[in-house]
């Protein structure tokens, strides 16, 4: 061996060194269809939540006021509803709610609603509002003649607040929040206690040798694996149909324990490992001194692995909150009105609503899904983040 | 400061060496005393005693081993036992000088004969106290100390060299006694191999103050004169 | 000196009258005394661990007993059911095989995209990537994980078969097809895949690929010649667990593959995959106890049996990967 | 020393005629021990020779391994601790336990003390408590002033300490230890030992080390465990630990000590 | 003996002058040492004094830390291993490196030693490298009928001299071990220094040890770090482990030794 | 087999000990027959070589201590080690015996006495003898071979009993040669103090097989008759 070995590299090392450079190559590039994956796909929905469009109005606004309609007083909104609205339709409003008791803004909707009636004509992308406006002005002048241009964002206060409409251009999302939200509360009171319930047994009481306890935990490691759709053929065999004198068929607690059922495994999986986490060391501790089994599990276990614990439930939460083909099977509306008031009210989900506009042929409806599909990603993305503080939190204890 | 067991037992050790020590110190003391009164129990006292000596020098060395074996001394803690296994067995044969003086006291029991008393006190005297600074030097780790005594060895030889001397002279004037004024020459003898052997323990204290041997320059045998 | 005598066993049985007082007292102190609030906890955290068995026999009760019904149907049997080419209930055909075929189809278009893609960025994850570069790469592989399939649907019907029509003709790709729907699967997939594979690849010692480099090894060789056969079992794991996830998906087929059972094996055409129409038939206005929809139960049933399999095979081999370090 | 809990001639604890088994392998056979009180005793023998299995059997720690079970008696104070009423959690707290790694909990130093003592419904002033345990522990000096930090904030050989202090704290009688110091480096290990010797004026000490040296620096007396042909294990030798390690009796006990194996 | 790739009086690997860095912090301050050839070296020191720090920069493995980086001079066969034009790999194939848990790939026993060679361009007979390696190991026996069964399925003291063994395969000059026994019992420990001693007349061994007494025991140069003020490592003594395991010159190195500390 | 290491030392070691142990032989040999030939050249080369014996007997010792801290040895293995250091002391001991006698040798120069070579001979012939027989006992680690050799000493003692009857005879006939023929007496001294010696070695190495310390009864001193 002479000095020069060291510095000299054969054919055969240069050659290694450049397949490990192609390698190299490949795996970056695949970790980057990854990442262009997401953003096209963000994009894309982006893309699609707004836009110019071409409305027509049943009555042109201008035709009712001097002053753009946004500018008027409570007062002066509420005159020409009582002017322009049928006498019957006017009564069956005030029956509901009285209009002096409105405010502005849910007058101006009203007047959107009842008398102004947009109709969109043709929404556009995005991409196509930004770069061949021409084009679009063209095709407004020749096909609707007498169209505004006008430019729309799907995703605004009304949408988030206002309630399910026949019609895209009104329609919001408010009541499919709500059975959301319901839902998701039921699934949380339900499997909450119930999961970190059967993940404490399988962890601190079960003896692995005991036969039934090996069966629930190869069963729990199965369902979390069981595809979706059949809890939703199970909740609705079950909850909907079995037990339909008691959840009265398609409501909230239907969809809630199903989900409940859903998330479960998921659920106790997480808790199981988070509780595993905890080192023997700790136990062995707390018993070497003399403590019982659930001094040790209460004071020493739980609070150890309560910040994983809580990270997995909020995982299994957005999880269930993304869920759709379940609730199609309990049997999601798509279309109702009202917005969940009880355990027994009939619901809609958003995600269901983003899959029954999708569905739709009509371009306006796939761009109020894009719009309730931004809100559900950004919902699911402050539930992720609050795991991921909760988990950074809890490695740095250790 | 961690160690303390091995501390504790390396201190336990050196008070029972000091503890030899002493007990030969006696031996040799009372052995040359009881020679000059004719004292012939005590001088059985001081014979059987050596027993005693022999075993509790066995005892030392048992301990010893035993800290070797279960303490894994290393270094400084290491030459300070190694030292001790020498320093007793040393001991052990100051002991066997001592037995051996009380033997020519029991021996020498009715029988006349002139003892040169006043060289052999001093000698006892000179290397019972080289013993005892030797001994202190060795457990307070004085090096300079234990450095200075071999020289207090010349004293002990020149006094041998006088008992020698007067001995051989008495046997010149009176032939029967050769045999047991032989004895006497024994005890000097024993007075001047007890003062070599304690130059070896000095040699030893320097060794590990240093961790090095170094021989100090010493009169290996019996006999004074050099021979080249 | 340390030096202790043995003490020789037959002593021990003495104990002197004060002892006895003393120790009977201690004894006392020993004796077992009920905890009932312990007793009850238990029983309650059995009964939470109980609930998962009663799912399963919930599902498979369901499922078997409504199975059942619609195997009972005069129209039905279950050789048809398993060979047959025709899914048209109205004329009494029962031939799954068109359901399970557009589910095939999906999931093998699914996987192509998916498990090469998904090791490879797993691998330029755990590997080769900075730690910086990683604590960035993964949530965000993380997040797409997370999208509700629903989403995807979406993006299939709304991006991808138009960009796939625009590219390959609108005579070949309609506007429903199970190739757009499989692709999109695959990108869901994609990062289930690449987290799986990556924690398998992490759960291999860094001492592994220290062993490799110290043997004069490139970092190409060490990651895999050493680190991804080492992991193998629990990449294996992660791409059976991705099938399974393929089949059992529902969102994305109901929007994208199109409605209406198909017997083809043209990927750009519409077919109907079995989830699919379970959920279009329960989303539908069909009436209780119908053959049609009794055989949702039927099809529900094929379903999990499938998955279930395609579950229990990825944990047995995860278990064993498992084991390998500890 | 303090009051003495054991009458003269008594052991502390006692095993008879001992097997310990995992499921069906006996992983421990027929072992017959007697540990004197207020001593240190060391248990060695090779890897896999049920060491841990016989130390975590003289506080019932083993009942946590559900395959685990025992045949033989356990004496402590004359009453066979494996007795069906007998009540583990009693046990444990009479006969403490130290583990191989510092286990403190992560709480603040004084919690770690005070919890213990506070489940096994102490009374008394807890600040006197701890203090003294800390004492005991040789560990009051190091801590006094950060009480109230996190105990994984001390470093190794300060953790095992604590977690001895917090053994004291529930005034044990025996004080088992297993494999205490191999997580340590030299020196924290041998203040582990200077603290072992002076604990040992009070309670019974019984140690399990793979490390041979230790059992023979620390030890009073020493039991060496070795594996039989069906793979249990066995006490092989047991005796005052200067006799094992200058001169043991038996030939395996000897090819052991020295580094030699069979 | 084998050829003698060293001119005589040459060293094996020269450290002149050498800092280690963590980012900003100086783990490793101003080391000199010479390793004799076809000796073996001991690093002995406390915890954190940064033994395996430096062993690492011996074969660069360091370079797998990011924030780690090095001053000074590193000369193997008189050249600067950390000069810009050496290639890593290339000093990695000729000192080889054992790690402190057993660490063979999880493949046969066959494969395990078959592939570093192969990866290295080897184009004899791998049946009989393979062969020669476990030889040198002194391993082939215990294996020689199982060459194509995992190499999990070994003990670990058979796993680390499978891992030897393996490091021999690629035919380095010098053999690094950061504490190899440290998971291993005491018999396998002494198996592994056994198989040291027979390896030292052919390779240059340089081994970390926690365990001062393996220093002793195994290595005919130790040399002892501790950390200075501001927590960087530094060489406190360094000389034939005879001398400084019973005549230490420094009081630091004395008080580390016996079991002392500062 | 592990501990190849220790091992291989402690055989090192041992034969170290065999070597010093042939060369206080050789020595013991050389220096009676010096004597019988007054060859005094060769009782100067005895005299200094002395030196040589003194140095080993360090540098085993030195090699013994290296080996404790450096192996550990426990106890079959740290017991051998511990005799070594014992034997080597005796044998330094008896190589100071040699060069007693060579000294004698020197200091007869041009001196005329009746030396009693036969059984100087023999016993120089029987405790070299024995030497060599204890020391394989004691490196094979053969206590039976080790507890026979003590025995043989009577035959020394013997002899030595008739050296110095002849010699005190010859004194009280002339004592004009007390001075040089006390001399003589210290040959023969030397010569049976080496037979007690060897039996030192002969317990070392029964305790080496047994751990235990079995002093073999023996006379410790020089003068053979019972005291009691
Ligand atoms: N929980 C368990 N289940 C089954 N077998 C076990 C269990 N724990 C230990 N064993 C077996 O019992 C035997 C003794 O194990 P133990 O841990 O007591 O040995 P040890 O002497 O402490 O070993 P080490 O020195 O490695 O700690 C081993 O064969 C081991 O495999
Ligand atoms: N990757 C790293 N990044 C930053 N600092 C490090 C890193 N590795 C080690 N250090 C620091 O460098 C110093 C030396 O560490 P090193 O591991 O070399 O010590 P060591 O002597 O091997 O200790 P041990 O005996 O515990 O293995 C320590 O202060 C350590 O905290
Ligand atoms: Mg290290
Ligand atoms: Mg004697
Ligand atoms: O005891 P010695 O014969 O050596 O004086």
């Amino acid at each position: 061996m002479t000095d020069n070995d060291l510095m000299q590299r054969s054919p055969h090392l240069i050659r290694r060194h450049r397949n490990g450079k192609i390698g190299r190559a490949i795996f970056f590039l695949s970790t980057t269809i990854g990442l262009v994956a997401l953003i096209v796909l963000i994009l894309s929905i982006i893309n699609q939540s707004m836009g110019l469009v071409i409305v027509r109005y049943t009555v042109e606004p201008a035709t009712l006021s001097d002053k753009p309609l946004e500018d008027l007083e409570s007062t002066e909104l509420s005159a020409i509803l009582t002017q322009r609205l049928k006498p019957s339709r006017l009564r069956t409003i005030e029956r509901d709610t009285p209009l002096a008791t409105l405010s502005r803004t849910q007058l101006y909707n009203l007047v959107m609603e009842e008398i102004v009636v947009p109709k969109v004509q043709k929404s556009f992308h995005l991409d196509e509002s930004l770069f061949q406006r021409a084009k679009i002005e063209q095709i407004a002048s020749e096909e609707y003649p007498g169209a505004h241009i006008t430019f729309r964002s799907w995703i605004n206060w009304n949408f988030i607040v206002g309630s399910l409409s026949k019609s895209p251009e009104i329609a919001g999302i408010r009541t499919a929040l709500m059975g959301s939200l319901w839902i998701i509360l039921i699934t949380i009171v339900v499997a909450f206690p119930i999961g970190v319930g059967a993940a404490i047994y399988l962890e601190e009481y079960a003896s692995s040798s005991s036969r039934i306890n090996r069966i629930i935990q190869t069963n729990i490691d199965n369902l979390a694996g069981v595809p979706s759709i059949v809890y939703g053929i199970l909740g609705l065999a079950i909850f909907v149909r079995s037990l339909g004198d008691l959840t009265q068929g398609r409501t909230v607690i239907s969809a809630g324990l199903t989900m409940a059922l859903l998330i479960l495994p998921i659920l106790i999986i997480n808790a199981q490992e988070a509780i595993r986490a905890v080192p023997n060391s700790l136990r062995q501790a707390s018993y070497g001194l003399g403590a019982t089994q659930w001094q040790t599990i209460w004071h020493h276990v739980l609070p150890y692995a309560l910040p994983g614990i809580l990270t997995g439930t909020i995982l299994s939460i957005s999880r269930a909150f993304g869920e759709t083909a379940p609730l199609i099977l309990v049997g999601a509306s798509s279309f109702i009105n009202k917005d969940p008031s009880s355990l027994f009210s009939r619901f809609t989900v958003l995600p269901i609503q983003i899959y029954n506009w999708t569905s739709r042929p009509q371009d306006t409806f796939r761009n109020i899904a894009a719009a309730a599909i931004i809100i559900l990603i950004l919902t699911l993305l402050t539930l992720n983040a609050v795991a991921i503080l909760l988990r950074n939190r809890f490695s740095k204890r250790v | 400061m961690t160690r303390q067991t091995l501390e504790r037992q390396i201190h336990h050790i050196q008070d029972e060496v000091l503890l030899l020590g002493s007990m030969i110190e006696q031996a040799m003391l009372k052995a040359v005393s009881s020679l000059k009164c004719r004292d012939i129990a005590e001088a059985r006292r001081i014979y059987h005693a050596d027993q005693l000596i022999n075993e509790k020098r066995y005892a030392i060395e048992n301990a010893i081993l035993i800290l070797i074996a279960t303490q894994q001394p290393m270094a400084h803690d290491l030459r300070i036992l190694a030292a001790m296994l020498e320093v007793i067995t040393e001991l052990e044969r100051m002991g066997d000088y001592a037995k051996g003086i009380a033997r020519v006291t029991i021996r020498l029991e009715n029988i006349e004969i002139p003892i040169p008393t006043q060289e052999f006190d001093r000698m006892a005297e000179l290397s019972v106290s080289m013993l005892h600074r030797a001994l202190s030097a060795f457990v307070t780790e004085n090096p300079n100390l234990a450095a200075a005594i071999p020289a207090e060895d010349d004293e002990v030889d020149e006094l041998y060299n006088r008992v020698y001397l007067n001995v051989v002279n008495a046997m010149i004037a009176n032939p029967q006694i050769i045999d047991h004024a032989n004895l006497l020459l024994w005890v000097a003898h024993n007075l001047e191999r007890m003062a070599d052997r304690v130059t070896n323990i000095c040699e030893r204290t320097v060794f590990i103050a240093t961790g090095e041997v170094l021989e100090i320059d010493q009169s290996d045998d019996e006999t004074e004169q050099d021979v080249e | 000196m340390e030096q202790e005598m043995f003490r020789p066993t037959q002593q021990t049985q003495a104990i002197s009258p004060f002892d006895v007082h003393a120790s009977s007292a201690l004894i006392a102190n020993l004796r077992k005394r009920p905890r009932w609030g312990e007793r009850f906890i238990q029983g309650f955290l059995f009964f939470c661990g109980a609930v998962s068995i009663l799912t399963t026999l919930g599902i498979v009760f369901e499922l078997g007993k409504e199975s059942l019904l619609f195997f009972q149907t005069p129209e039905v049997n279950l050789i048809e059911f398993l060979t047959g080419t025709k899914w048209q209930p109205t004329i009494g055909e029962f031939g799954v095989l068109p359901l399970v075929n557009a589910t095939l189809m999906t999931t093998l278009v699914a996987m192509l995209v998916a498990l090469p893609l998904g090791l490879a960025a797993a691998i330029y994850l755990s590997e080769y990537a900075s730690p910086k570069a990683r604590g960035f790469l993964k949530p965000i592989l993380e997040i797409l994980a997370g999208i509700p399939t629903v989403v995807y649907g979406y993006f299939a019907l709304t991006f991808m078969t138009p960009l796939l029509r625009t590219i390959l003709g609108s005579e070949t790709v309609q506007i429903y097809n199970t190739f757009s729907a499989g692709l999109v699967m695959g990108i869901m997939i994609l990062p289930l895949v690449c987290s799986m594979s990556e924690d398998a690849l992490n759960a291999v010692p860094r001492a592994l690929r220290e062993a490799a480099y110290g043997m004069g090894a490139t970092k190409l060789e060490t990651a895999l010649q050493v680190v991804v056969p080492a992991a193998l079992s629990g990449i294996i794991a992660a791409f059976i667990l991705a099938i399974s996830r393929a089949v059992g998906e529902t969102m994305i087929v109901a929007l994208a593959a199109g409605s209406g059972p198909n017997f083809t094996f043209n990927p750009f055409k519409a077919a109907e995959t079995m989830t699919g129409y379970i959920a279009r038939i329960s989303g539908g206005d069909v009436g209780y106890d119908t053959p049609d929809y009794n055989s949702i139960f039927a099809i529900g049933l094929l379903l999990f049996t499938i998955t279930l399999a395609l579950n229990i095979l990825s944990r047995k081999l995860s278990a064993r990967f498992r084991e390998v370090y500890e | 020393m303090t009051e003495t809990p054991f009458p003269n001639n008594a052991y502390a604890i006692e095993l008879r005629n001992v097997d310990i088994f995992y499921g069906n392998f006996r992983a421990v056979k027929d072992i017959n021990l007697q540990i004197e009180p207020r001593k240190i005793t060391a248990i060695i023998g090779p890897s896999g020779c049920g060491k841990s299995t016989v130390i975590r059997c003289f506080n019932r720690m083993n009942d946590l391994v559900p395959s685990a079970h025992l045949n033989g008696e356990i004496l402590f104070h004359g009453k066979n601790i494996y007795d069906p009423d007998v009540d583990p959690v009693q046990v444990r707290r009479l006969i403490g336990m130290v583990f191989q790694k510092p286990n403190p909990f992560p709480k603040s130093i004084y919690e770690n003390i005070a919890w213990g003592a506070r489940v096994n419904g102490y009374r008394g002033n807890m600040d006197d408590l701890v203090e003294q345990s800390l004492r005991q522990a040789a560990l009051w000096d190091e801590v006094k002033d950060t009480l109230k930090k996190s105990a994984l904030a001390l470093s190794g050989g300060q953790q095992q300490r604590l977690c001895i202090a917090r053994t004291l704290a529930v005034r044990p009688e025996i004080i088992l230890m297993d494999e205490p110091c191999s997580a340590l480096d030299p020196i924290a290990t041998l203040k582990i030992e200077d603290l072992m010797r002076e604990l040992s004026t009070q309670y019974t000490i019984i140690i399990v080390t793979h490390n041979m040296q230790q059992a023979a620096r620390a030890s009073d007396f020493t039991a060496f465990f070795t594996m039989d042909t069906d793979r249990a294990g066995i006490m092989v030798e047991y005796g005052p630990t200067s006799q094992i390690f200058t001169r043991p009796k038996d030939k395996r006990t000897e090819d052991y000590i020295t580094g030699r194996f069979g």
